[in-house]
């Protein structure tokens, strides 16, 4: 599959923009690496964004780390990112010991199926980033050695609500505090 | 062996031994379950958790502003830096420009809050080895005042906030050039007060040389950073290779060892705080008078959307912050990338095949610190 | 004073003292419980785990491998003792007593040198 | 059967021991204080601190405070602990540690007893402590305690050997007058007093540098001192065997622990400094009063206590086999050495100087055989994946 | 063997060092002007009523929520012949010290420069043995203002 063919399926500005932009980023590497993948790139403020479908990911990491011209053989950080009805992106920082560059891998996983395969195949150093990530996001890694959560508690189960979502309610806490606490004082040294 | 024990009725069991949340030489609330045949480490299961805040979550629901308290207190022992990775962040995606003298004065007090923070390693490191007491107060006596000159500048002992996304909160001192040189002269003597007592000391070197092994490869595939890895012999530093503020701008080396153990890290560090002194000096040559803040900043911070991954050099390694914005006055996901998780993924095979003694010491020496690892 | 008289008198102390050590310990212990707080929670039964709860019982044959060092020190210390009088006599029998306790030593010496050989004195 | 204390003569034995040794507790109890004081206080100068301020003048209270608190305290006893073995525990590390004041000598002619074969009564009688180790350890089902237990008796035993033949080796070389007929002297004693008495001239640290250096080490070890604190190591097994005791039961092992130290520390006056004998036969013919004595051996004993605070506040810990490795591989041999070297030069009547030449060169010798050890060290026991096999095997 | 003696030598070298502790209630160091301790209100000298107007602004601002506010219409305002000039003022403020992160960004927001925050030792030392008597009212937070026993500083 060639660049073509995949920015096919984007708008046609968009296509010209790809063209324009990424001369001066490590995308034409990137990309002849993972021509056997669906690719897309994006830029953020500092790196590279490219999308890999989830199906493929793995494939595309391990091209990514096997490529003599990359070797991003250091995974910085893996996360997910919650979009709400456009589902979950997981993202991975890369990092090139040897080449001295960055990538950002990113892959979108429909709400309904949160499901991936693990990147401790790749890295070890994925390990406790997917345990935190499936215990906040609910996505599953399938394949993870140790798929016990990492932050969460152990002796609570907390497999039906996943914190960094944003449909998980933020901030329930019983606040000792104000008004209330302050009215009752004031009505003891009244009364 | 010289003795077959397997076919006696006095068949050993290995011992569970549950080192932490509590006690032994607390290092935050972390646990581990070591499993112990005589005294060799047989499996090790690290559990952490016990001190998670949601810190991500809060940030998410604080906008900018109130964000960088918070990034305070996952780093608690170098609040700078956990700050200045965070505004790095919001000034990236919003595209602000900082003056160059709070660049400036953000580089001393990120090298000085690095300092600290290794001072506080060696002191904890020390004791943790069996030094009773000494290395501690040493270290705490120059962390001390450190700390106390960054209460005279931003008001705080450790959770500062005086970052702000473009550039600080408020002018420093008149005197400051003076008061850091006068800390650095101290500090000078914490770090021959602690070569002396421990870097040639025969004990100390049978203890930690050889111990809790990582090899350079291995602690790239851990993720490890920081001081951990540079001892592993990977020149790993971001000051260095991707240089942010005016690191680019002034000279030093990227300072390695190869041994990848316990002493190796141990020196690295104490290197490194010689190294900051150095970096501190040349950075108060280039100190000038200007303003600290962009001319232009708007009350109410509003970020255009975009997403940006951060990294700075911490002084337990790679402190990474990654912010999605969709547009409005709060992050719309904030990740803490945790130095301290990732070396510590690496304990397991730092320590199986060693000696409860040295499992104690490999932890000291990956130097955690619970609230980051837990946020 | 005939020698055992001598020998009693002398000991005598050892006696009183381990008398008087056991006395004191206990006086301590019967100070403590007349002092202090005595309360049954079962909370305070249990051990020390790093505040975790025990996994299980402590007291299992556990892997320690210092009864080889057992066995050497009883070697060893049974052999101190055979150099204690020796040590007070041995000029004035001459060389040849020295000369035996040079081979006994040098046994035991080959002895160790062999468990330390085969590693026996390597601490696990 | 009356000997005389005091002046006073014809005492009967039995009022005459127990006068001996009710001095002896209400003496080991002041100083023990006094020393843990004098620790805390100490150990905070080498650290820049200020130590105990609080109670009373500079903190001198302290350990009365301490003491009255540790009364106060609930003493409690884990449930699943072996009630036997775990009450007993502090007697036997207790009682064997005071039964070792019986033979320090205090000053000249004043202690409980001059035992003859006092050296042997003092290792024979410290090491049984170790069994109240072990069985603290045990009891208390405590997985940090059996640990330290196993430790404890590890070291223990392991360097009691070096503490036995560094006296031995001095015992050797003590210079006894025999029958005053004859004016002849024999050599050996295990008799503290004729050890002291013969040190009038030279203190044996002058013939004996090495076992004297020995001694201090296996000291160390018996006294569970840094860097031999292994089996009580604070950031590893947090108390070792002492764990689950609390209040009083716990200070009788604290007691035991500097009455040890005491009582080593006095032991090492009289055996390599000459007690309370002045060097250079000093004030031999008119000896001085006895609180001028207190004096001397207390400054003596002082300077091993001193030494032994200082070292706790600037080494750190051994690892256990390092330490293990330490007593068998190097002190052991050196101490077989130096015994029969000495008995070699007192045997064939050679100089004595020879015995501070090999001294000397034991001591070069103990340097650079740790020297060597931590430049090349041993390569580690065994990677887990080996470690599996061969506990499977 | 040279090593350890080295380590002897650094600690008898401290050893004969002044101590760096000190006895701390009876002595306390001299706090830096900018000291943060927890935040307190300003009393304005002049016309004898706190800056505060009650203008919710920190109460916004605070990150950890431990402000409530109040306002009222000012009894001493110029329409009712009083001598301020402000038309609103005050009327309850509770700050919750034991929620507080002591941030400075109460400080930072005001308008009135009505909040400083603490720079001295009393700020400090607020140990209680209740936690709701470390939720201030406006008398507790204005008392030392009013007494005069506050140097504030108030960045820019």
């Amino acid at each position: 599959m060639s660049t073509d063919d995949n920015a096919a399926g984007t708008a046609e500005e968009a296509q010209v923009e790809v063209v324009d932009t990424f001369d001066d980023t490590i995308w034409d590497t990137v990309n002849r690496t993972l021509r056997a993948v669906d690719v897309r790139p994006e830029r953020s403020a500092l790196d590279l964004i490219i999308h890999i479908p989830h199906a493929d990911i793995i494939r595309g990491l391990r091209m990514l780390k096997q490529d003599a011209d990359l070797q991003f053989n250091y995974l910085r950080c893996l996360t997910a990112v919650d979009n709400e009805s456009e589902g979950i992106d997981v993202v991975y920082q890369l990092y090139s010991v040897p080449k001295n560059i960055n990538l950002t891998v990113k892959t979108t996983l429909p709400n309904e199926n949160k499901v991936i395969e693990t990147a401790t195949t790749v890295w070890k150093a994925a390990n406790w980033l997917e345990r935190e990530t499936a215990e906040m996001f609910g996505v599953s890694f399938s394949g993870h050695p140790d798929p016990r959560p990492l932050l969460m508690p152990e002796d609570i189960d907390m497999s039906d609500t996943y914190p960094l979502l944003k449909s998980h309610p933020f901030a329930e806490i019983d606040v000792l505090q104000g008004e209330i606490l302050g009215h009752d004082r004031d009505a003891e040294g009244e009364g | 062996m010289v003795v077959d024990t397997s076919a006696t009725e006095f068949e050993t069991q290995d011992l569970l031994l549950n080192v932490g949340p509590q006690h032994p030489s607390t290092h935050g609330v972390f646990r581990m379950v070591l499993e112990i045949d005589g005294e060799l480490v047989k499996d090790l299961v690290p559990y952490i958790g016990y001190l998670h805040r949601g810190a991500e979550k809060l940030c998410e629901n604080n906008d900018f502003r109130q964000g960088i308290g918070y990034m305070d207190r996952t780093e608690y022992l170098a609040a700078h830096n956990a700050e200045l990775s965070y505004v790095m962040a919001v000034e990236a995606l919003a595209e602000i420009e900082v003056p160059e003298r709070a660049q400036w004065i953000r580089m001393i007090l990120c090298e000085l809050n690095r300092i600290s923070s290794h001072f506080m390693f060696l002191g904890a490191f020390g004791v943790d080895v069996g030094v009773f007491g000494t290395p501690f107060i040493y270290g705490w006596r120059e962390r001390e005042r450190i700390i106390d000159l960054f209460e005279e500048i931003s008001g705080d002992r450790m959770m500062f906030a005086y970052f702000r996304a473009g550039g600080l909160a408020w002018e420093v001192p008149l005197n400051f050039p003076e008061r850091v040189r006068e800390v650095l002269e101290s500090a000078r003597q914490g770090v021959k007060d602690f070569d002396g007592l421990l870097t040639q000391n025969e004990i100390f070197i049978a203890r930690t040389k050889n111990v809790g092994v990582i090899t350079a490869d291995d602690a790239i595939e851990m993720g490890m950073s920081g001081p951990t890895i540079r001892a592993s012999g990977v020149p790993l530093d971001l000051r260095k290779t991707e240089p942010y503020l005016q690191y680019d701008q002034i000279s030093f080396e990227t300072i390695t060892a190869d041994g990848g153990d316990v002493f190796d890290r141990y020196l690295v560090r104490l290197q490194e705080i010689s190294q900051s002194i150095d970096l501190i000096e040349q950075c108060l040559e280039r100190l000038e008078d200007g303003p600290i803040m962009p001319e232009k900043m708007p009350r109410m911070l509003r970020l255009p959307e975009g997403e940006v991954y951060i990294r700075t050099e911490a002084p337990r390694g790679e402190y990474g912050i990654y912010m999605v914005s969709k547009g409005g006055n709060k992050p719309h996901r904030l990740k803490v990338r945790s130095a301290c998780l990732s070396n510590l993924q690496a304990l397991k095979q730092m320590c199986v095949g060693q000696y409860v003694a040295d499992a104690i010491i490999v932890l000291g020496s990956i130097d955690i610190v619970l609230s980051e690892v837990d946020r | 004073m005939l020698p055992t008289d001598q020998l009693f008198s002398d000991y005598v102390p050892v006696l009183i003292a381990s008398i008087a050590g056991f006395i004191l310990v206990i006086s301590a212990l019967i100070g403590s419980r007349l002092l202090a707080p005595f309360s049954e929670e079962r909370e305070k039964g249990t051990t020390y785990e790093c505040g975790m709860l025990p996994l299980r019982r402590a007291s299992t044959n556990v892997g320690n491998r210092f009864y080889l060092y057992g066995i050497l020190f009883i070697i060893f210390d049974v052999e101190a003792v055979f150099i204690f009088p020796w040590v007070l006599t041995f000029v004035g029998v001459g060389p040849l007593a020295y000369w035996t306790m040079v081979t006994f030593v040098a046994i035991l010496g080959l002895g160790l040198a062999y468990a330390w050989k085969k590693g026996a004195l390597q601490w696990r | 059967m009356s000997t005389e204390i005091f002046g006073f003569d014809g005492v009967n034995v039995w009022v005459d021991g127990l006068v001996r040794v009710l001095l002896i507790v209400g003496f080991m109890t002041v100083v023990v204080m006094g020393l843990i004081y004098g620790e805390r206080k100490i150990l905070a100068r080498f650290q820049q601190r200020l130590g105990p301020t609080r109670t009373g003048p500079v903190g001198l209270l302290q350990s009365v405070a301490d003491a009255l608190k540790l009364v106060g305290k609930e003493d409690l006893r884990p449930r699943n602990a072996d009630a036997w073995t775990f009450e007993l525990a502090p007697y036997l590390v207790f009682v064997p540690v005071f039964l070792g004041f019986v033979i320090v000598p205090f000053v000249l002619d004043w202690q409980v007893r001059i035992l003859e074969l006092g050296l042997l009564y003092f290792v024979a009688v410290t090491g049984i402590n170790i069994v109240g180790w072990i069985m603290a350890g045990w009891g208390s089902d405590n997985r940090y305690a059996m640990i330290g237990g196993m430790r404890a008796a590890a070291q223990g035993i392991s360097y009691e050997l070096p503490l036995v033949l560094s006296l031995l080796a001095v015992a050797m070389v003590v210079e006894v007058p025999s029958d005053s007929a004859t004016g002849e002297s024999l050599r050996g004693s295990l008799n503290l007093n004729e050890i002291i008495a013969a040190q009038a001239e030279i203190p044996n640290l002058v013939w004996q540098p090495l076992v004297l250096i020995v001694f201090f080490i296996a000291a160390l070890a018996e006294l569970n001192r840094t860097p031999f604190d292994i089996p009580v190591g604070e950031s590893e097994v947090v108390g070792g065997p002492f764990v689950e005791y609390s209040g009083i039961r716990w200070s009788m092992f604290f007691l035991a622990e500097y009455a040890a130290l005491l009582i080593m520390s006095l032991i090492f006056a009289a055996v390599f400094l000459g007690g309370w004998a002045w060097p250079a036969g000093l004030f031999q013919d008119d000896p001085w009063p006895r609180w001028a004595q207190a004096l001397l051996v207390t400054g003596k004993a002082g300077l091993f206590i001193f030494m032994v605070f200082w070292v706790r506040a600037s080494v750190p810990r051994l690892r256990i086999d390092q330490l293990m490795s330490f007593t068998w591989k190097i002190l052991l041999p050196l101490m077989f050495a130096q015994v029969l070297i000495n008995g070699l030069v007192l045997v064939y009547d050679w100089p004595e100087i020879v015995l501070t030449v090999t001294g000397l060169v034991g001591v070069l010798v103990l340097v650079m055989a740790v020297d060597r050890a931590v430049r090349h060290p041993r390569p580690r026991p065994a990677p887990a994946t080996q470690l599996e096999g061969e506990a499977a095997s | 063997m040279r090593g350890i003696l080295k380590s002897l030598a650094t600690t008898l070298s401290t050893f004969s060092r002044r101590p760096v502790t000190r006895l701390y209630p009876e002595g306390h160091r001299d706090l830096p002007e900018r000291d943060r301790a927890f935040p307190v209100l300003l009393w304005d000298k002049d016309i004898d009523e706190p800056f505060c107007t009650g203008c919710h602004a920190c109460e916004r601002a605070c990150p950890v929520e431990c402000m409530t506010v109040t306002m009222t219409d000012n009894p001493n305002h110029t329409t009712n012949d009083g001598n301020s000039k402000r038309r609103k003022i005050v009327d309850k403020f509770y700050i919750d010290y034991a929620r507080c992160m002591r941030c400075n960004i109460c400080v930072e927001v005001c308008n009135f420069e009505a909040i400083a925050m603490n720079n001295t030792w009393q700020g400090h030392e607020t140990s209680v043995y209740d936690r709701a008597d470390l939720v201030m009212d406006l008398p507790q937070l204005l008392v030392q203002s009013k007494a005069k026993q506050l140097e504030e500083w108030v960045p820019e």
